[in-house]
Parts: C-alpha cells; structure tokens; sequence
C-alpha cells in the first residue's frame, strides 16, 4: 500500500465518519503505527491547504476531522442556512476565558475573578458542551472543579488547549494598545 | 421612559469600574478612588431610579471604595514612639490587583468573541449512517407495531431534549417555509383538492414562524384573486378554494 | 474568482450537501453558466480519479455527488457496526418516526434532527413502501419532500396521519427547534 493509497483511505474515511476521528482509530484501520498516520495526516493536511481544496482537515486534539472552510461561507450559506446560533453573551464569554485559562477551576475562584455569581453562566457553558465537571477537590464542601471541553476547542476553531493566546500577550499587547480596545 | 440614557447592561461591578476607569481614560494604577467612587455611586442610584435591580455585589464594592476613600483621608501614621516603621501599603492595591485580573479575561473574552464569529463559518457533514445491511437477510415489517415506532420517536425527543442546543454549533438546518413557498403549497393542495380547509394548512407546521408564512401566503393569495376563502356555515371551517 | 477556487467551492458545496446537486443549482451558486460549471466539474472528475484520491465525483443524470470509493470498502467497514438482523434496523425505525411525525420533510431536517446521514435509512423505507416521495421543495437545490404512504397507515392499523398518538413532548421539540433557529 503506497502513500497515495493510504491518504486516498484516510480521506474516505474522514469522510464517512463526519465528526472527529481519532489517530488510535486510524492506526488500527489502516494497520499501520500510530506515528506513521500522524505524519500522513499532517501531510495531507499541507496539501489539502496548498491545493487550495474546498475541504480542509482540522485537528482537535489527536482526533481529525474534515470541515469546508471560512472563505467559502458565502457560498455555501446559499445552499444551506446555518442555525442561527446567536453566540455566547457576554458573561457567558467572560465566564468560559476564566475557565480556559485557570482549569480546573471551582465556581468559587471563577465568580472571585468576575466579582458576580457565575451559576447560571456555567450552567449554560455545561448545556452547550462546551464545559463539563472535572470531578472535586479534596476540600470541605468537596467543591466542583471545572474545565473545557473538546467541543470547546472545535467551537473555537482550537487544535488543544495550548493553542489559546497567551494571557500575558494579551496583556501586553493590551498595554500598548490600550486605545485600539475601546 | 422619560430617561434618554442608554444604560449600558455591566456584568458586575468589576465590569463596571473597568467601564468608569476606562472613559477616564487612566491608568489603573494612577486611579483617583475619590472619584471613581463617586461615579460608581452615582450609577447606582441612577439604577435604582431606573428599577434595574442591584445585586448585594454591587453593595459590596460601593463599601469597599467608600472603606479604601476614607483609609486614603487617613494621614499615613508612622508612629513613631514605637519605632515602628508601618509604611502603610496602598490601600487601592488589592482592587487594584483585581481590576487587572479582570481585565486580563476580559479582553480574552473579546478575542473568543471574535473567534467564536469566524469559526461559526465553517460546515461539518453529518456522520454517514454506517450499519451493514446483510444482503441475504430481507427486512421483514412483521410484528412492528406502533408502539416500537412511538417509542423510537420518543428516544429521539429525549436524545435532542438532552442535546438541547448543545454539542453541534454548526449543524445545518435549511431555512423554513419563506411566503412564496407557502404560497405554492396552498397552490399545490388546491391544484390537487376543491377545497382545502384552513385548519389542514398548518398541520405538522407547527413552528411559529411557519405558521406566520403561512397565515401571509392565504393573505397574499387572496389579493392576487386566486382563490377565496368561504364558510359554509356560521362557526363551520373556514375553507379554501381556487376562484 | 479563478479555476481553483471555483473548483474548491465546489467541494465544498457538495460535501455538505451530501446527495446529487444539479448542474443547475451549482450555477446558481457560484453565479456562473452552466456550462462553464459542467466543464469545471468534469475536470475535476478527471483530477480526483487522477490523483487517487479517497473521494470521487459520480455523476447522475445532469447532477454530481461525492462519494467514497468501492475499492476502500474494506477500510470503510472497520468503521461500521453491523446491525440486529430482525425487522427494521433502529435507523430505519428511529428516521420513519421522524417522517411520521414531522411530515412533509426534507432528508437534511431528518437528518439535523437525527445528527447522522439519513438517505440509506430513507431508501429502505422507501423500498418498504413506507415512504414515499411527496414532491420538491422549490428551493436551491429542489430538496425532495418526503411523508408516509397508505401503506404506512395500513401497516400501523391507522385510520389517517392524525390518528398517530400525539405525544405531550413533541410540544417540547418544537419549542427547542423554535429557539434554535432564531
């Protein structure tokens, strides 16, 4: 089985599957190690950029998956409305940056930082799946702890969690452009 | 409302000072608390006025400004009998410390805003339904009753019930029925029946807005003279029928 | 706009659109004549059997779909997970109570509702004379309008669609759909 071969496979089954497929997934259907399909992958991915292809392959985590891309949103809103979805609101928003950022993290330290109460945002963050209970700290009241989600990463177009723009950048670039934020 | 202000909505009193501090056009750090303070409490009572409700938050920070303001009126006390050197820390330090915390994930909830708007763009396909169909085993309908069929619809609304909105941000649905559309589909049903009855239009079209394009496509008809609307009795059905 | 990203476009468009989209609606789309569209999209024919890859373009009347190929058909099915042999699969069964319900509907409603491609399940039902194409919708793309047959009463010992017990959360779903689409 060639190269060509291979990524004609994975293309396929990118395809099928719609949603995130994992490299361990891969691996095992092609028989081939785990090492060998991500440096496939990553290749096609360059490709499929290069080529300018309608589709792109974007990755979340070790898991991949196809989607159409930004610059096609015009067309492709013609053949199909997308939900409406109105985005997050602002708190809601705040809320999900502190949990980004400090996971895990408790209700307590979150609604410390915004200065309000922070229940009703985090429980929309939960209903949206793009944050879920990492389990309790080992503390009196055993209190919750919170972190994102793999969701969270495909709602915002993110590889991992490292792939959030450094706090301290944002501070600093905020410093020097302190009037561009208003 | 007699109020010509718009008031800005505050997620809290953080989200407020930062609002004071930035119109002031100051540095954090260089904040007058005298002032701020002032205008925070200024805010609120115009809040009250307006009925807006104000959280015990909001009441907490007015008293911690009001605490900081008058340790700032105290004369910084070195006492000197005691050979005690109290250099006295800022008193806005804490709050200060905190504005800045804030405003860190503040603007990091701006930059998700806008990546949140970009990446709404972009379209998954739905998984493919992948079960293998044995080809020597023919589906037989027997003994499928309507209660496997309620019951598998039931699975589905409590599936989506606990999906809510959640998980899919971009799953795709086409637009509903626009005026036109409905417009043809009352042409359809006439073209293929007498008459219609109005009830029978808006049959599984239970969405608002559908109903709505609907009601305006009846309307529209009638205006351009294609069809007409009678009862045959007081009270009776209201029916449709082409003229 | 050049070749290539008339030809990514196009990509695009029939990998979310998932069944045959016709030359027609393509050069609705992309504003362009029809056979310009036609032209384009034969060589992109010729280029995705050219390269091998996972994805080809087969043609149904003056319409054009993706689809995976038959020689992946052994990768593919590592994918799958074979169903119960009695009566209609669960797919099958879950998409006829959709169609029951929610009729006149488009296989892309069914399929939102469900979160998984439909038209397999569809076909079965057709090919079961449960189901029965109730005409198009006249909209880009002229989506097929699907709804029970007679036989589908029959079957289920109905006297009419109405008959179908009405269930106290459909109200529910509706509500959600209401929300979602605003």
């Amino acid at each position: 089985m060639d190269r060509k071969e291979i990524k004609g496979i994975i293309e396929g089954i990118l395809y099928i599957w719609g949603e995130s497929l994992s490299i361990d997934s891969m691996a095992e259907i092609l028989e081939l190690s785990k090492d060998e399909v991500k440096n496939i992958i990553e290749d096609m991915k360059n490709e499929f950029n290069y080529n300018r292809r309608g589709l792109q392959i974007i990755q979340i985590k070790d898991a991949y998956q196809l989607s159409t891309r930004v610059e096609h949103y015009d067309y492709i809103k013609k053949l199909i409305t997308p939900k409406n979805n109105k985005g997050l609101s602002n708190a809601a928003l705040e809320t999900l940056s502190i949990i980004s950022y400090k996971q895990p993290i408790t209700r307590v330290e979150i609604e410390s930082i915004r200065g309000v109460k922070c229940d009703k945002s985090i429980n929309t963050l939960i209903e949206k799946g793009l944050v879920e209970e990492k389990g309790r700290l080992d503390r009196t009241g055993k209190p919750i702890i919170y972190g994102t989600t793999n969701n969270f990463l495909k709602h915002f177009g993110l590889r991992d969690i490292n792939d959030l723009p450094k706090l301290k950048e944002l501070k600093d670039i905020d410093l020097l452009d302190e009037n561009n934020t208003k | 409302m007699k109020y010509n202000i718009t008031l800005e909505s505050f997620e809290g009193p953080f989200d407020l000072l930062y609002h004071l501090i930035e119109k002031e056009e100051v540095d954090i750090y260089d904040i007058s608390i005298a002032k701020i303070t002032e205008q925070y409490i200024d805010y609120l009572s115009l809040m009250e006025e307006l009925d807006l409700e104000i959280t015990s938050e909001f009441l907490i920070m007015a008293a911690t400004l009001l605490e900081i303001k008058s340790k700032m009126l105290l004369p910084n006390t070195k006492i000197e009998g005691e050979q005690i050197e109290m250099e006295e820390a800022d008193p806005r330090e804490e709050l200060i410390q905190r504005l800045i915390e804030y405003k860190k994930y503040k603007i990091a909830a701006e930059k998700f805003k806008k990546r949140e708007e970009v990446h709404s763009k972009v379209f998954y396909k739905p998984r493919e339904e992948i079960e293998i169909y044995n080809e020597s085993d023919t589906i037989n309908l027997e003994g499928l009753e309507l209660k496997d069929l309620i019951k598998a619809f039931d699975n589905i609304i409590k599936k989506n019930i606990n999906k809510k909105s959640s998980k899919e941000f971009h799953k795709i649905k086409r637009e509903e029925i626009t005026i036109d559309e409905a417009m043809n589909l009352i042409r359809n049903k006439l073209n293929l029946n007498k008459h219609v009855f109005f009830d029978e239009l808006f049959e599984n079209r239970v969405t608002r807005s559908n109903i709505i394009s609907i009601f305006i496509g009846i309307l529209e008809l009638i205006k351009l003279k294609e069809i007409i609307i009678y009862q045959d009795n007081n009270f009776s059905n209201i029916k449709l029928r082409q003229i």
